[in-house]
């Protein structure tokens, strides 16, 4: 009976955090627009909308990290890597198969995941450390590889590059986009719908009632670690077709923090156990309207580093507050 | 309508079985120096229901866990049909068709229901998809032989204990397991949720399966199990037909031999007014208006199953847990504590249930553990320490308790479990305090420190300290109070008087039945 | 088991420590010789001609110094000296004191530093010529702090590359409609002494019908330029150039031009590099780029180098030297232009190669 | 020669300190066989003296981790005390009363991610990997993308002045404070508290430890030794920059981890983090002497950080079974 009623009540919060979201959107979106009526254009949704895909495609890599318990922060060097590995690639040959080149960045991605993974459980070590330490292991790895250079324009194919850009479209709606939404689509599928997908979240919500279930923890983490790996891997060849070149010093840095920025916002428990697909695409959303907001009023871009930090704080303190409102501790 | 064919199915698979059979021999397991098992030989049948009992750290827990493959025995075998089978992790027993439900329930708060009935063997299509139809049909089944009606649909968290209890069992059963572990499944149910439970077992007995149950509840053994093994201190003292054992052998085996045999009550003459009054203290959704004192030198006893409030009392009591209503008297003054440090101001002490856990630094020196709670006796100005008087104390505080240590700063969990506690009461001894709370002070340590623990609690009392010892073990309640407080679901069901104190008395009370000298 | 597992990170670890030394012995050991060298007579000791050179950038991984540091290298090592070059991660004095003094405690005889701080760097600077390094700014110049260096080699005169980029972009826009800028920093001073350039020039009668609407700062990121870009080219419909004084910029808004589809209706001009531009040039994304030849600046500023080490070269105003490019002179406050703009188009982008 | 590495290595095993002496011994030779210029004592000083700072937060992070909380905001939280001291000098204030302001308003950033911490019970990685950026961005704000300098001459220099004819200050000060809080952590009750609160934070709390009080006083001392490091950070640049020191919580870290103090808290000591220290700058000088593109010493630090973690955790697995 009274477990009915808070059912009905647990189940408005988790929605109305998405609602609420979609509300802070648009009310974001109209006051920008009151003062810079240029704001209510198809041009500048466009742009919004493009300046999303590279970090919906990492964030929800990082928000299956975060489910299972853990915090990848070397995603942004991944995707780095990965894009330099697609790279040169195409230096060597730019009519290489595209598609090819998307397979190989994915699976370097998932490989350097891989590592991260094998390192935590093998040591049973905290993934952040790890992760932060293997991020500048990655970095330098490509600068190495790379000897300093930048992988320029030139070596990149048009058609790859044509994939953000709206005139090469269907209705109107460029292919990186497309794909984004493939690629969420396809990540909550796997997140609800499949057993594994199951088991992570079972994981990230009760380690010791998982294993005494029977489920491979170290197993299902690893698998999370190489799945967040390869979509920032992915989101690589995205970055090079939106950005249309790669540098191993500063493509992807800060990335991994933003994609943590999202998924939290978009309602992840650091605790682990929940987050949805749809609020990590919304935060993501979100942040690429603040960032244009920002550049469109002229704001000094350094006001954005400070916002993305509250934003963070903000969101995990709102995250706790609710959960204890339940009555329900996030363990 | 595929529901019930599936369910129907699963049905016959079980029966169809052959007769199965899992052995134990020789189980050894030690954790650090204390011996939790000592060469114990076990074996449940197909179809029967075979009981655990055993006080405290008897090592009921540490079998079941053996078997289930959650810690891999010292030494020892264990058959499946007599075959030998190694077992790295629960995954493997599993396979073995082997289920286990715990005593605190292990759920997934932030799951489905339906979800934590299915988790480790999900139901999926040939597409590789979770088959929520299958299995949501396969879980009202289940939840309809439990006699349960919950919404399949709704977050685990939100489920009240018992409830999350009942799931567990439709989990184990839902895995198609052979034989199901239960430990002390009727914990924290009702008594009504507990018929269900029994009808179920009987029902799963019929169908082939076997249950390995534990439980303090003798009269629930006696009625729900065929067989019957009884553990003492990590031995095996016997193994009964059900039919051939009364309840009173079954506790004196479990306690070994007769109580009084070792157990003995100090007489102290207690003063007339109460020194420790605690007046409807109150914690919301756990205990309500409990009202008791204590007399100076007086043992009071805090009877009661598990999860019927005692150790929440004793957290409110040392301002662990917030109070939402009621006050605390010392010596008629009224204590107003937010915290443990106010509660040892005012010379209170709470030496908890969880030794391991809440109790000791198990990685830090005696020294340090000994010396922790009281940081006045050791220290000089600028709160640096004076190592040589941490040193006398310590040395003269645990030679008064008799703790066996080679050296006072090698680390606590060198010690045996029955040191450990010592070390913990120490602790708490150099705080100088009026009032003890003792939150089952002999759990899990040997027959030889229980004695020990009793002579310093007799010698507590005569020291004129006003000693409450909260304990599941009759025996210590039956013998050591001078008066019991019994509980049940967080009220107070009875306070019974030297006099009144008996078996049947504290446990018809702890089963929620007034008894004839209710609250007197 | 896993004890073993220890054991061989830690010889991971090792190697990894030594791998990234193994670099090490070759580069030093020549350094060693050439400091040996020094050693035995500091003052005359660059007489056997072994010198050694360590070129200082900003920071690494920019493609910017590439031909810089090879045509330092190969003027450097055509006169028999030693060439080295290294870096910090992060373009700011943090990153290079630290290089600095390295360079400084290995004796070497000659850094040359592209400075990232006109002020925070006296210090350090002073510290090398005490110790009797000769020191030299190559690239850009230490404003008002010019005592602290010998002598300044810029690859041009950057006030005339403002006056030129200006002219040619207005031409190609024919003189008229809005136009935005697409900066750094708000304070990086070559963009902004640039952008002075481009007022003063607008001001003129012959460029009434321009104006220019915004200054748009992408702090040299590429993926905030790219934004910036979008947002300049969306708040302003009308927007008909896209001026951008750094090669980070150039790329980001040439992409967002393409991006949107504006080709010819939104030009874009500024500083980059050929391989940078070539292929918007060649799908007419931009008309082109200036620059200057950075791989002259470098050989320039190693034969200058060469000629005071070892022809006794006067480093004062009015002095004049050879170089492979022809002759170049010493003007206010010991400043040497390598050589004069270079503008990329179409006819002539695919002569040069960085 | 494999072999006799791993025969050394099997005893050193049995001690987590003598880890850190090999690392020691391996930093002094690899900078040897790097560079001949590495043996300078005066060089290695002055060297030193251009990682203080991070060395300096080391120290007090050495507590939180002993207490089981975390704080990876060190570095920005430094830059930003930085800044502000160079904010309030450009308003007038006298530089001894900017100093004096800039100290407390440390001690205010470390209670913000005290109090956070501690009253909502999040994670304080969780907690700190925002105030990481919030700092950061703050310091952005405050200063924008230059510098800013002109202070006073006394107190520009603090790595060029020397004590005892050779030592400089900054050194000084960093040793100083070492022997104080190795004091305050091996002598007092306070760090008894410390270390309990790290082991078993119930255990701690049934005890009659204040957690709260206690946690926010430790993120205070953070938060003064940040302050600290910000004012010495300025004297030696003469300017303030919201980018220095950036990513400089990666090598805190290090120092803390490689100096034997557990991640999971409850074990460690601040001579431990002084040791490390050493091997880390002198890794570092050596990294630099042979000109090591910058990336790749960040590859190392890190490769150093995962190889270093992974060997504490099972020393202290492998004492836990010995004892």
């Amino acid at each position: 009976m009274s477990e009915l009623v808070k059912q009905k009540k647990k189940i408005s919060i988790t929605s109305v955090r998405e609602l609420g979201l979609v509300a802070i959107i648009l009310i974001l979106y109209v006051v920008v627009g009151l003062i810079e009526p240029r704001f209510f254009s198809f041009r500048v949704v466009m742009s919004i909308m493009l300046s999303t895909p590279i970090l919906i495609i990492v964030a929800l890599g990082e928000m299956t990290a975060i489910i299972s318990r853990n915090v990848e922060v070397s995603l942004g060097s991944i995707m780095a890597f990965s894009a330099i590995i697609g790279g040169m690639i195409f230096k060597s040959n730019i009519d290489f198969p595209i598609v090819v080149v998307f397979l190989v960045a994915t699976v370097v991605g998932g490989l350097l995941g891989l590592l991260n993974g094998t390192i935590v459980t093998l040591f049973s070590l905290p993934s952040v450390i790890v992760t932060l330490g293997t991020m500048n292991v990655y970095r330098g790895l490509m600068f190495v590889l790379m000897d300093a250079k930048q992988i320029d324009n030139m070596y990149i194919p048009r058609n790859l590059i044509k994939l953000a850009q709206p005139q090469e479209s269907i209705i109107g709606i460029p292919y990186i986009i497309i794909i984004s939404i493939g690629v969420a689509v396809l990540v909550s599928i796997i997140l609800n719908q499949t057993k594994i997908g199951r088991e992570i979240y079972a994981v990230g919500s009760n380690p010791d009632a998982a294993r005494l279930r029977g489920i491979g923890v170290n197993k299902v983490k690893i698998i999370v670690f190489i799945f967040a790996g390869a979509c920032s891997g992915f989101a690589g060849m995205i970055y090079m077709a939106r950005v249309g070149y790669v540098n191993p010093v500063t493509t992807g840095v800060g990335m991994e923090f933003m994609a943590v920025a999202a998924a939290v916002i978009g309602g992840t428990s650091m605790a682990g156990g929940s987050g949805k697909t749809l609020g990590t695409v919304l935060g993501c959303i979100l942040l690429g309207l603040m960032m244009t907001s920002i550049s469109y009023l002229g704001i000094e871009g350094s006001a954005q580093k400070a916002m993305y930090g509250l934003i963070i704080i903000i969101a995990v303190v709102l995250e706790k507050i609710i959960k204890s409102k339940l009555g329900k501790e996030g363990r | 309508m595929s529901g019930k064919s599936v369910d129907s199915k699963r049905k016959q698979d079980s029966l169809k079985t052959d007769s199965w059979s899992l052995k134990a021999k020789g189980l050894c397991k030690t954790f650090g120096k204390i011996d939790a098992l000592k060469s114990v030989d076990f074996d449940v049948k197909q179809g029967e229901v075979h009981a655990i009992i055993g006080e405290n750290g008897a090592g009921k827990s540490t079998l079941l866990r053996c078997l289930y493959g959650d810690i891999h025995p010292s030494s020892g075998k264990i058959l499946v049909n007599d075959k030998e089978i190694k077992m790295s992790k629960p995954i493997e027993a599993k396979g073995h068709g082997i289920a286990m439900i715990n005593q605190e329930p292990l759920v997934f708060n932030d799951l489905e229901i339906l979800e934590n009935i299915f988790m480790g063997h999900l139901k999926q299509k040939r597409s590789k998809i979770v088959d929520n139809k299958r299995m949501r049909d396969e879980a009202v089944k289940l939840l309809n032989d439990l006699g349960l009606d919950i919404e399949l649909k709704g977050k685990m968290g939100n489920l009240a204990l018992a409830e999350q209890q009942m799931i567990e069992i439709a989990a184990a059963l839902s895995s198609d397991a052979k034989i199901i572990f239960m430990d002390e499944p009727t914990a924290s149910l009702t008594p009504n949720e507990v018929d269900n439970l029994f009808k179920l077992i009987n029902q799963l007995k019929s169908t082939g399966k076997s249950i390995v149950y534990i439980s303090h509840r003798l009269d629930e053994i006696k009625e729900i199990s065929d067989r019957v093994t009884i553990l003492r201190d990590g031995n095996l003292v016997g193994q009964f037909k059900i039919a051939d054992i009364s309840v009173d052998e079954m506790i004196a085996y479990m306690i070994g031999g007769t109580m009084d045999k070792f157990i003995t009550k100090k007489k102290v003459k207690l003063d007339k007014k109460p020194y420790f009054e605690v007046k409807d203290l109150s914690s919301r959704g756990v205990f309500s208006d409990i009202s008791f004192d204590v007399r100076k030198g007086e043992v009071f006893g805090i009877a009661g199953l598990m999860g019927a409030g005692r150790t929440e009392i004793a957290q409110a009591i040392f301002g662990i847990i917030k109070k939402s209503k009621g006050k605390v008297l010392l010596n008629g003054k009224k204590l107003d504590i937010k915290s443990p440090s106010d509660a040892i101001k005012n010379k209170i002490a709470l030496v908890p249930e969880d030794r391991q856990g809440l109790g000791v630094f198990l990685k830090k020196e005696i020294a340090f553990n000994t010396t922790f709670a009281a940081p006045w006796e050791i220290t000089k100005k600028l709160n640096f320490i004076n190592k040589k008087k941490e040193r006398d104390l310590t040395i003269e505080y645990t030679n008064k308790l008799k703790t066996k240590l080679a050296d006072i700063y090698q680390n606590v969990n060198d010690l045996s479990g029955g040191n450990q506690q010592k070390v913990s009461f120490v602790k708490w001894l150099l705080t100088k305090p009026e009032v003890l709370i003792l939150d089952e002070p002999t759990r899990g340590i040997d027959v030889g420190a229980k004695q020990e623990v009793y002579r310093i609690i007799n010698e507590l009392a005569q020291e004129g300290k006003c000693v409450i010892m909260i304990s599941s073990e009759l025996v210590e309640i039956l013998t050591l109070c001078d008066r019991v407080m019994v509980m049940y679901e967080g009220k107070k069901t009875a306070i019974l008087e030297k006099d009144d104190i008996n078996e049947v008395n504290v446990l018809t009370a702890a089963h929620g039945f007034a008894t004839n000298k209710e609250g007197a | 088991m896993k004890k073993l597992l220890v054991l061989l990170l830690v010889v991971v670890l090792v190697a990894g420590l030594f791998a990234g030394c193994a670099k090490a012995p070759a580069a030093d050991a020549k350094a060693d010789k050439a400091d040996d060298a020094t050693k035995t007579s500091s003052e005359e000791g660059a007489e056997d001609g072994s010198f050694t050179v360590v070129y200082i950038p900003y920071n690494t991984g920019n493609p910017y110094y590439d031909p810089i540091i090879q045509g330092f290298k190969d003027s450097v090592e055509a006169a028999g000296g030693i060439f080295e070059t290294t870096a910090s991660d992060t373009p700011d004095p943090t990153g290079q004191i630290p290089v600095i003094r390295a360079q400084i405690q290995k004796g070497v005889d000659v850094i040359a530093l592209d400075p990232t701080s006109i002020d925070a760097l006296n210090d350090v600077m002073d510290e090398a010529r005490a110790a009797g390094v000769r020191m030299f700014c190559v690239g850009d110049d230490v404003l008002g702090n010019e005592e602290h260096r010998e002598a300044a080699v810029i690859a041009t005169e950057y006030r005339q590359i403002g006056y030129d980029s200006i002219e040619i972009f207005a031409e190609s826009m024919g003189y008229e409609g809005q136009l935005a800028v697409l900066s750094a920093t708000t304070d990086s001073p070559f963009q902004n002494e640039q952008i002075e350039i481009y007022k003063e020039v607008l001001a003129g009668e012959k460029y009434s019908n321009m104006e220019i609407v915004e200054v748009f700062y992408g702090d040299d990121e590429p993926e905030k330029s790219f934004t910036e870009a979008e947002a300049a080219i969306q708040k302003y419909p009308d927007l008909k150039g896209l001026m951008c004084p750094t090669t980070v910029a150039y790329v980001a808004a040439a992409q967002a031009v393409e991006n949107a589809g504006l080709q010819g209706q939104v030009l874009v001009y500024g500083t980059a590099f050929p391989n940078q531009c070539r292929e918007f040039i060649k799908n007419d994304v931009v008309t082109g780029a200036i620059l200057w030849d950075t791989y002259r600046l470098g050989v320039v500023a190693g034969e200058f180098i060469d000629q005071v080490l070892h022809d006794g070269l006067v480093i004062a105003e009015g002095t004049k030297f050879q170089t492979s490019y022809g002759e170049a002179e010493l003007i206010e406050n010991n400043v040497i232009y390598a050589g004069p703009p270079l503008a990329f188009n179409k006819d002539n982008v695919d002569d040069y190669d960085f | 020669m494999k072999k006799i590495e791993n025969k050394s290595l099997a005893k050193a095993i049995l001690k987590p300190g003598s880890v850190l002496v090999l690392f020691l011994i391996l930093s002094v030779v690899s900078g040897v066989l790097a560079s001949p210029h590495f043996l300078d004592f005066e060089y290695i000083l002055a060297a030193m003296t251009q990682y203080i700072e991070l060395g300096i937060v080391a120290i007090a992070f050495t507590f939180i981790l002993i207490s089981g909380e975390i704080d990876i905001s060190v570095a920005s939280a430094m830059t930003l005390s930085s800044c502000f001291a160079a904010i309030l000098y450009n308003y007038g204030l006298p530089m001894g009363l900017v100093i004096a302001v800039t100290l407390l308003f440390g001690i205010l950033l470390g209670l913000i991610n005290g109090a956070l911490t501690t009253f909502t019970k999040i994670n304080s990685l969780i907690i700190t990997l925002g105030t990481m950026s919030l700092y950061r961005g703050l310091a952005q704000i405050l200063i924008g993308k230059g510098s800013v300098g002109d202070f006073p001459e006394w107190f520009v220099g603090i790595d060029r002045t020397k004590v005892f004819g050779f030592l400089p200050l900054s050194i000084f000060v960093f040793i100083v404070l070492i022997v104080i809080m190795e004091v305050i952590l091996k002598q007092t009750f306070f760090g008894r508290k410390v270390f309990a609160m790290g082991t078993n934070d119930k255990v701690a709390l049934y005890s009659g430890v204040k957690m709260h009080k206690n946690k926010l006083v430790l993120f205070g001392i953070l938060g003064l030794f940040t302050g600290i490091a910000g004012i010495m950070q300025i004297s030696r640049y003469g300017l303030a920059k919201y980018s220095l020191g950036l990513g400089g919580e990666l090598d805190v870290i290090t120092m803390v981890l490689l100096g034997g103090t557990a991640f999971s808290g409850g074990r460690g000591s601040t001579i431990g983090t002084a040791l490390a220290f050493l091997v880390v700058v002198l890794i570092k000088i050596s990294m630099t002497l042979i000109n090591m593109e910058r990336m790749i010493q960040l590859m190392i630090i890190g490769l150093l950080l995962v190889v270093t973690i992974i060997i504490s955790d099972r020393l202290h697995k492998y004492q836990d079974l010995n004892s």
